[in-house]
């Protein structure tokens, strides 16, 4: 069973159903593909926006998201897994976010990428910054997104960050 | 020690990083937040509510009580909002 | 909020990318789309397979899928689903099935997505004969699959064939 | 009363469907597969294990208590293995 994996940051758009192949090509041991991506939507707390920009800490965005890509290969069955997020400015309707997870059974795919996706939300060092008519604020965090990070969390292995 | 600033933290302090001498009194994350409130006003604002500001050594994830000693670099930053 | 909801059934593959980018195309209130895709693996319980043949009964299929779209778009705030089921003979890497899902928050697009698939396994009148060097078998529908499906069941309202 | 029949239990009993004249005493699900594990070897092989075969009226799936008194058509097949 080959795995692989890849993280990348980057500002330009990406091609979800390419790096979607990419994982399955060449292989029938692949049952499952689940992907996820996460756009920028055209409001957020009810005002319409004009753009979101993305900052993220380098460096420490990467080694975050590859540890936890490296934790979900460990916890689930998976033979393959992609993460793409992008940063800079991101207009509503641009992709912000795709998770790919490969394995022969779909629960491990579908589990995989959620888990990725709540840790991306609450742990992955990103900001959103909101461009609105009456000018720019930075997003809050949700306390949902906190929730749902914490689920994975297995007794007495919480995160520093979810106290 | 380099201390970096991110999203609203940097906004506030006014620059991303910086090379500060840290007294040898403060020993932890969330003594090095007190003590930065205390140089001046755009760091009071910054560091006002240190509860809701996370920090990160080396690139790592840290609680307020984490030692800061041989830290070559510490981040400040609000709750992370990205995917 | 305009909802799309299509169900498709045909012998063709699909184009899971282009079914997704119709649901979220000219609107910026999709914040999330999960897309499922089901692949013909090349071996069934340990043994190398040549191809799947998919029956179907023909009318209650789509009438089953279309109910269980309905039941996913009360559930959850859904913008758009669409679900393609192949049937006909499809050879391991070749896909069989897709959903897609769109909403503006990823936990209902995961959830329903999965509450969808799930219900495809179990309940959708769709049976599997593998093609094997030794002759043609019909594959066994999987415990798991049931308790997976079951676990959406609210009590009391539990379905006929799930007894 | 149209009959109809998927995957093994097409192949057991060697027609994908036919039109039946049930007998009055039988009204239920289960009791028309009783009897049509009756009508010879191939249906006997069939239905050897009714517990494992599923049905449907009129192309919704039903328990095997269900009444067959008015129904169009009525199916039986294996669990089903689909997605």
């Amino acid at each position: 069973m080959t795995t692989s994996s890849t993280v990348r940051l980057q500002r330009e758009p990406f091609d979800a159903a390419a790096e979607a192949a990419k994982l399955t090509r060449g292989r029938t041991d692949a049952g499952a593909v689940v992907t996820f991506i996460g756009i920028c939507r055209g409001s957020e707390a009810g005002q319409p926006i004009a753009a979101l920009t993305l900052e993220h800490y380098p460096g420490m965005a990467e080694a975050e998201i590859e540890r936890h890509v490296a934790e979900a290969l460990e916890r689930w069955p998976l033979l393959g897994v992609t993460v793409i997020h992008r940063y800079g400015r991101i207009v509503p309707g641009e992709d912000i976010v795709m998770v790919v997870t490969v394995s022969s059974h779909r629960q491990a795919a579908f589990a995989a990428a959620e888990f990725l996706m709540d840790y991306l939300k609450t742990r992955a060092p990103f900001w959103k910054q909101v461009e609105k008519a009456d000018g720019t604020t930075w997003v809050d965090a949700k306390a949902a997104d906190d929730a749902a990070a914490e689920r994975w969390s297995a007794p007495g292995r919480k995160h520093a960050a979810a106290e | 020690m380099k201390i970096r600033y991110f999203a609203w933290v940097r906004e506030r302090v006014g620059k991303p990083e910086e090379d500060i001498e840290v007294p040898s009194g403060v020993a932890t994350v969330a003594e090095l937040m007190a003590w930065l409130a205390s140089r001046g006003e755009e760091y009071a604002h910054a560091f006002a509510n240190p509860k809701v500001i996370r920090a990160a050594i080396d690139r790592a994830h840290v609680r307020p009580d984490a030692a800061i000693e041989n830290a070559g670099e510490i981040a400040f930053f609000p709750p992370m909002t990205g995917g």
